[in-house]
């Protein structure tokens, strides 16, 4: 029990499991001690549970293959019921009690944000697959010393947002030539950047912004949102949805709205958004990270389909980068040669990894959104697709495209015929 | 125009407030029971019918019935394993019971909420609408189902009446909501009064949970605020009061969506609640509940 | 010098019904008044108005000239008024010195430790009221007795000018009776002003200085106990006036089989004995009175008959036992209980709630009965529309016997039906039991404490004093045997 | 509860000792969850006293917490410094809790209840609506904290509901504690022996008010972050309620283990993964099903037995 005693201590962290494993090691000579992940996620939601599994597929991946350095690779979940109080003590479990290198942690910002400090504190890395606030990444840049632990591996909204505008350049105005949109997002932290950035950026893509609706994240009730926007007449809506999406989606189809959404929906980027939704989401344009079908990177398809193999569904977007957080982990810690939070960091920094779904690096300290994923040409990019018949087809970008747009026949286009 | 777009898009969910209020109201005034697990059951029906219409592939019709019938068996169960164990602990003073079914029936929500969420995740799910397509009434698009949601609420509101005011049960009903002891010494048994009103509950929470599904959507995220939107409405109306129930729906009901239209989405709730402060400060017993 | 307690003029209105109506009286320092009056008289409303409980309408309560009529509690407490409730409701987790201590502490948010001197006044009471050797268990561990020692207790510990003390021997064996005078004399002695509220002269009449008796809200009669007792008004509203029976047949009846035997029953309501081993019996269509003052124990017997109460003891109904049977149950059986409440459905109309009595029997058959009573109770007829709440005391009455009669009972038990009625409704009412024991076979079992009213139409008559039956007998007899020490 | 008092004294003294030294003895880990479970501990001990003894209701804990807990960031934010934000949010939390009590005891019954419950609602609206001050519902992050080691933290915490706990139980016992449950049980004659009812039951929810503010205010310089998921929300505030039924009502000591309890059952069942929370409700339904005094009801039992 040395071990625990000495966890007690100031730096608890480092002392404890420097302690530990130095006393363990022997005991385990013929095995090394695996590289213990923690994975701190909601799995009754959607989002959460696709970063769990993701995060145990590629660890077995690795593991198959003999792991990093002939040690094993070790996911260590947690379920915090997206609370942030309980992400916290769950991260003190991950880092006090069961010693992992570093924490993979929630697709919501207020947990992330959450936990930032207690990485600082605990000087333990942090990566979130999916949370999508800037304020993550600002931290890091105003504070490095204190939260340089933490990495944002997900994109920021501002990058989402101009993702946005550049499929609405390429697509909605380049070929079914729409003129107009009205932006409606969610009253959530992470939409203000999102929405700064669009309403920006997509008059310069060649839509005028007509309005700007903002609405409370436990709407129930979409009608009046709807009709005030038909009232617009815009040729497209451009969404900023998380919390809600079943739902809009769902009122939209049965409300007949004759206007096409396109934009972000996080929960419209699973399978299972077509049972959930009776198939409502049929014609609707999602912003996503990767498609299961569409070979982003080589590694794409090959992990998209071991995990519908192996979990029914398709990765949900934070499933893609939880699955290349662990490699990224693994990596660091191989080049690394040790655990040492520090020289993670130091090593994590340098990632220049071709994931699942596209090159992932991160933003320097100097850069505006530092430990941020670099986004554009080259590294991260990110593709749309259009639900049609229970599939996500992907319609940009072209030179990945594997369909063609078809609305349902309710939605009425600027020319009817800037489809075909 | 945007006035008869205000007047049609309040009514039905005004309408289904109602429904999913007047059971809530009804318990109360029989047997003083405040069910906070209330959310819950409607989401159980609302889940099952999903589920069973969908995974089952028994379709819409055969998924929503079965639903109303597990909400109601869900009711029944809430009765049985957590209230009237409550109601007749002598443990328990029963000055004290109140707060003990508050309690307990909160502690059934949560567990409700977790299992619900484990097995079906805490995604909403939405059932196929019994009829799909729009009609334009003045201009405005209304769906069918929105009409026919607003016509089912009405009728079940209109059988209850028929129930509680033509029938000899329902009249028992109502005696025991007056007069409990009053109605024991007419041979009347009070525990197959209870029995019968959370049947009723059962059934109207049942329905409401399905319609809600085919309407907006309903998933474990939910159950909360489900309740607590029943309760404010019931309290509003003035606790066990049927009718009052029903004007509350429609007061929170068309202000909720004026909010939405003519001020902010943003701010749909505020008003609902402060109204809700300043009834139960300046008139406790609610709209139309008596002292 | 003026009087301690001066009430001028009070009234108290409930909605419609006047409870207390331009009352007046007062006490002086070292006198005991007594406040008299069967239940629904208004003199507890009285006691509760002085007490600040109850809002007057209108009219003064003087506390040594200074009107405090319709001040908070609080305030008049600390002007020098103690009430000693009937009820007590002790807390159960502090033990009775600490229950005392609470009636010594000061009102003052800042006091986080009691000064000594607060204990031993404290002590000081509890040996005072006879509480030295408990002072230190808890109240639920005490017999009732001591209980309302404890209360006494409070009361003294605030040193008040002024007593009112409720219903003081309500529960007590006639030693503790004693005891409690004793008690309650001390007051007059210290000087203090002290109104006793109770149901009838007798029990107080040992005690009191002067009586003021009360009926409908108001004031009937005045003066030194013995005055009270003799004034025809008080002798009209507890035993009437002359009274003529018309027992039938004891030999007729004793020969018809036994339809309810009570044997021994004991009720206890925690510490309070409630029934005393009490014995009656019923047969097929007599007509059986129990008379008895308010608290003597009337409505626990019929509701440990209804099954609505625990008891110990053997109730058999037509043979077989009606243990662990359900009071609605009991009621299908043909029990049917016709309340000292009334329990009408107040918003129900008077048809409704005649329809709910007869919903157990066929459709034919109520409508019939329905009918039947119709004709026995014309008003209600007329007021078949009306809901019950907004009918009369009487019509009230009415409706709540008729409705127990929809059930068609075999035994109708009858709980005070008199109780704050007007003489003129007695009246109809009486005439209305009399055509009922007529015209049908009808058992009843009566309960009242006017012997006006319960006295003409029994065959036998059982009376209830302190929980237990101390006379049984011929109705004739009663005025000789029993009504002397009956008021 | 006699045997239990018999033991108590001594009891305390070994316990409270055990406590103190227990960081030496345990991970880090347990002593960052003891330190959370004790801020919780005096949330539901602050609702005790209002409801075991004033014998009110309050749905509504969370706004009391919430308004120590966001009014104490927003000040440390502007550099105020922290043992002064504490305060102020204490404060912040009894003239909201004042404000919203002294017209809301007029109500009885579930009324009282649903007020406190829509003033949560109120308040959660209020801070999302203002998300520029408040940072919306993603919370704040606050410049300090009080420790950044695990140890000290625990201390201060243990300290702190030590402190609490020991202030309330004296009021408790004390002769206001003695006219609060006179009131509580029956307020006519709680008046009638010339006690203001009101004035005292306003007291009672002020002294509930300042230690959940209190406390509050301490759990935002412990986590180093406050959102309306973690001291507002609704799931909060029935969580206490439970903590405070489940533990013993009446008892404050109860209310400090069913609390305790509540949070390291979560952390213990952590390897049901999601499942947890719904197997400590169903422990906890059982026991109020079952117990309905709770864990001191229990342990009173046991007391008398041995």
């Amino acid at each position: 029990m040395s071990q625990r005693f000495l966890a007690g201590a100031p730096f608890a962290a480092l002392l404890g499991l420097a302690a530990g494993t130095a006393l363990v090691a022997p005991a385990w000579a013929a095995d090394p001690e695996p590289i213990r992940i923690g994975v701190i996620a909601e799995n009754q939601a959607i989002g959460g549970v696709a970063i769990t599994n993701a995060a145990h597929l590629a660890a077995d991946e690795l593991n198959a293959k003999g792991g990093v350095g002939g040690r094993k690779i070790e996911i260590i979940e947690y379920d915090d019921h997206s609370s942030s109080a309980d992400a916290v003590r769950a991260f003190q479990r991950a880092v006090n009690q069961d010693h992992v290198a570093a924490v993979i942690a929630s697709y919501i910002s207020e947990v992330v944000l959450a936990l930032e400090p207690w990485a600082a504190r605990l000087k333990t890395p942090l990566i979130t697959p999916g949370a999508a606030s800037n304020e993550i990444s600002r931290a890091v840049h105003d504070d490095y010393a204190r939260n340089k632990y933490t990495f944002h591996g997900y994109l920021t909204s501002s990058f989402l947002a101009q993702a946005v505008c550049d499929f609405s350049h390429d697509i909605l105005v380049g070929k079914l030539h729409m003129t107009s949109t009205v932006v409606m997002s969610e009253d959530a932290a992470w939409t203000t950047p999102l929405d700064d950035t669009s309403l920006q950026c997509l008059p310069e893509a060649g839509l005028k912004v007509l309005d700007h609706i903002r609405f409370s994240p436990d709407t129930t009730d979409f009608t009046p949102l709807f009709n005030q926007i038909e009232a617009k007449h815009p040729d497209v809506i451009t969404t900023g949805i998380s919390h809600v999406g079943v739902q809009p989606t769902v009122q939209w189809a049965s409300q007949q709205v004759p206007i096409p959404m396109a934009g972000i929906s996080s929960q419209a980027t699973t399978t299972s958004f077509w049972r959930d939704t009776n198939g409502a989401a049929q014609g609707v344009l999602v912003d996503e990270n990767a498609a299961p079908d569409v070979a982003v990177t080589p590694k794409t398809i090959p992990f998209a389909t071991a995990y519908a193999k192996r979990f029914g569904i398709t990765p949900g977007y934070a499933g893609y980068s939880a699955a290349d957080d662990v490699n990224i982990i693994a990596e660091a810690v191989q080049r690394a040669g040790s655990t040492d939070a520090d020289k993670l960091v130091e090593e994590l920094e340098k990632t220049d990894y071709v994931g699942t779904y596209g090159k992932v690096a991160f933003y320097g300290r100097n850069d505006q959104y530092t430990h941020a994923l670099k986004y554009g040409p080259g590294y991260i990019t990110t593709l749309v697709v259009q639900w049609q018949d229970g599939k996500q087809v992907t319609l940009w970008p072209e030179n990945i495209a594997n369909g063609k747009l078809t609305f349902p026949s309710f939605i009425k286009l600027p020319q009817p015929h800037a489809a075909q | 125009m945007l006035a008869l777009q205000i007047l049609i898009d309040g009514f039905a969910i005004s309408a289904l407030y109602g429904l999913g209020a007047i059971g809530f109201t009804l318990i109360f005034g029989v047997s003083g029971v405040l069910n906070l697990s209330h959310g819950g059951i409607m989401v159980i029906a609302a889940i099952a019918a999903w589920a069973i219409a969908g995974d089952l592939h028994a379709g819409t019709y055969i998924g929503s019935a079965a639903g109303v019938l597990i909400g109601l068996i869900a009711a029944l169960v809430t009765y049985g394993l957590v209230v009237r164990p409550i109601q007749r602990s002598r443990a328990i003073p029963r000055d004290e019971t109140e707060i003990f079914v508050l309690t307990g029936t909160l502690l059934w929500g949560i567990m409700i909420q977790e299992a619900v969420a484990y097995f079906f995740t805490d995604n909403p799910v939405t059932v196929v609408p019994l009829i799909s397509g729009v009609a334009t009434i003045g201009g405005v698009r209304v769906p069918y189902n929105e009409i026919m949601i607003a016509a089912i609420c009405w009728s079940v509101i209109g059988l209850l009446w028929l129930l509680v005011n033509r029938t000899r049960a329902g009249r028992a009903l109502l005696a025991a909501s007056i007069n409990p002891r009053g109605l024991t010494l007419l041979g009347f048994e009070l525990s197959s009064i209870y029995l019968l009103v959370w049947t009723i509950y059962g059934v109207l929470a049942g329905l409401a949970g399905v319609l809600l599904a085919t309407f907006l959507g309903a998933g474990s995220a939910n159950i909360g605020q489900l309740t607590a939107s029943a309760f404010s409405i019931v309290v509003l109306g003035g606790l066990g009061s049927v009718s009052g129930s029903l004007l509350a729906a429609y007061v929170v009901g068309y202000l909720e969506t004026l909010t939405a239209y003519l001020v902010a989405p943003t701010l749909r709730t505020i008003p609902s609640l402060l109204l809700l402060v300043i009834v139960v400060y300046l008139r406790p017993q609610g709209l139309l509940g008596r002292r | 010098m003026s009087p301690l307690l001066d009430v001028q003029r009070v009234t108290k209105r409930f909605g419609g019904l006047v409870a207390v109506k331009e009352l007046s009286f007062h006490v002086e320092a070292g006198e005991i008044l007594g406040l008299i009056g069967p239940n629904g008289s208004g003199k507890s409303t009285a006691m509760k108005l002085i007490m600040g409980i109850e809002r007057p309408n209108s009219g003064r309560v003087l506390l040594g000239g200074q009107d405090v009529a319709g001040q908070a509690t609080h305030r008049i407490a600390r002007q020098g008024v103690g009430i000693v409730f009937q009820h007590s409701r002790p807390l159960h987790r502090q033990t009775v010195l600490e229950n005392i201590k609470l009636a010594l502490l000061p009102d003052s948010l800042l006091r986080l430790a009691a000064d000594k001197s607060v204990n031993d006044r404290a002590c000081a009471i509890a040996e005072s009221v006879g509480l030295g050797a408990v002072m230190h268990r808890r109240p639920n561990t005490l017999p009732f007795a001591d209980l309302r020692r404890l209360e006494l207790a409070k009361a003294i510990a605030r040193d008040p000018k002024v007593v009112l003390v409720d219903e003081p021997f309500a529960g007590l064996t006639a030693a503790e009776v004693g005891i409690f005078s004793g008690l309650i004399d001390g007051f007059r002695r210290e000087g203090r002003a002290v109104l006793l509220v109770d149901h009838n002269v007798k029990g107080v009449a040992a005690l009191v200085d002067r009586v003021l008796a009360m009926y409908l809200g108001e004031r009937i009669a005045e003066g030194s106990a013995e005055e009270v007792m003799r004034d025809p008004t008080v002798r009209a509203v507890y035993l009437g006036g002359s009274i003529e029976t018309h027992a039938r047949d004891a030999a007729v009846i004793d020969a018809t089989p036994v339809l309810l035997e009570v044997a021994d029953v004991s009720v206890l309501y925690g510490k309070a004995q409630a029934l005393e081993r009490v014995s009656l019996r019923v047969h097929e269509g007599e007509f059986v009175s129990v008379v008895g003052l308010n608290g003597a124990g009337k409505t626990t017997l019929f509701n440990a008959i209804s099954g609505l109460v625990r008891y110990d003891g053997r109730i058999e109904w037509a043979g077989g036992s009606l243990a662990g049977r359900s009071p609605a149950a009991i009621a299908r059986g043909g029990i049917v209980q016709c309340a000292e409440t009334r329990e009408l459905f107040g918003d129900m109309s008077v048809r409704e709630n005649l329809d709910l009595g007869g919903q157990h029997q066929p459709p034919a058959e109520s409508r019939d009965r329905l009918a039947w009573l119709f004709e026995l109770f014309p008003i209600l007829k007329e007021r078949a529309r009306q809901a019950a709440r907004t009918l009369s005391g009487g019509e009230q009455q009415m409706l709540a016997i008729a409705r127990a009669l929809m059930m068609n009972p075999r035994l109708l038990i009858l709980d005070e039906p008199t109780l704050g009625l007007a003489p003129v409704i007695l009246e109809q009412l009486s005439k209305a039991l009399e055509r009922l024991r007529r015209t049908t076979a009808i058992t009843v079992l009566l309960g009242e404490q006017n012997v006006t009213f319960a006295l003409p139409h029994a065959d036998r008559v059982y009376v209830l004093e302190h929980a237990r039956i101390v006379w049984q007998g011929d109705p004739a007899l009663f005025a000789k045997e029993a009504g002397a020490g009956y008021l | 509860m006699a045997a239990v008092r018999r033991w108590r004294p001594w009891a305390l003294v070994v316990l409270l000792v055990l406590l103190a030294v227990l960081p030496w003895g345990v991970s880090a880990y347990i002593v960052g969850v003891l330190t959370v479970a004790y801020y919780f501990a005096v949330y539901a001990m602050s609702w005790d006293l209002l409801f075991g003894f004033a014998g009110e209701v309050n749905f509504g804990p969370t706004f009391l917490i919430g308004l120590g807990a966001y009014a104490a960031s927003l000040l440390d934010i502007h550099r105020w410094p922290v043992p002064l934000c504490v305060l102020v949010g204490a404060a912040a939390a009894v003239v909201g809790g004042a404000a919203l009590a002294v017209p809301a005891l007029r109500l009885r019954g579930p009324y009282f209840g649903l007020v406190t419950l829509v003033a949560v609602l109120v308040l959660q609206q209020v801070i999302v609506i203002f998300a520029g001050i408040t940072g919306g519902e993603i919370g704040l992050s606050v410049p300090d904290v009080l420790a950044v080691d695990a140890n000290p933290n625990y201390w201060y915490a243990l300290a702190f509901m030590v402190a609490s706990g020991g202030i309330l139980v004296t009021l408790s016992r004390s002769p206001v504690g003695l006219i609060l449950q006179a009131s509580g049980q029956d307020a006519t004659e709680t008046a009638a022996l010339g006690f203001n009812v009101a004035k005292h039951k306003v007291a009672a929810f002020c002294v509930s008010a300042f230690f959940s503010g209190l406390s509050g205010a301490m759990v935002v310089f412990y986590e180093g972050t406050v959102s309306v998921g973690s001291v507002i929300d609704l799931a909060l505030g029935v969580q206490v309620i439970i903590a405070a039924v489940l533990g013993g009502r009446r008892t404050i000591y109860g209310a400090a283990l069913g609390a305790i309890f509540l949070i390291l059952a979560n952390e213990l069942l952590r390897p049901l993964g999601q499942l947890n929370t719904f197997v400590v409700a169903a422990v906890a339904l059982i026991v109020i099903l079952f117990f309905p005094n709770g864990f001191m009801g229990i342990l009173g039992r046991a007391g008398e037995r041995s």
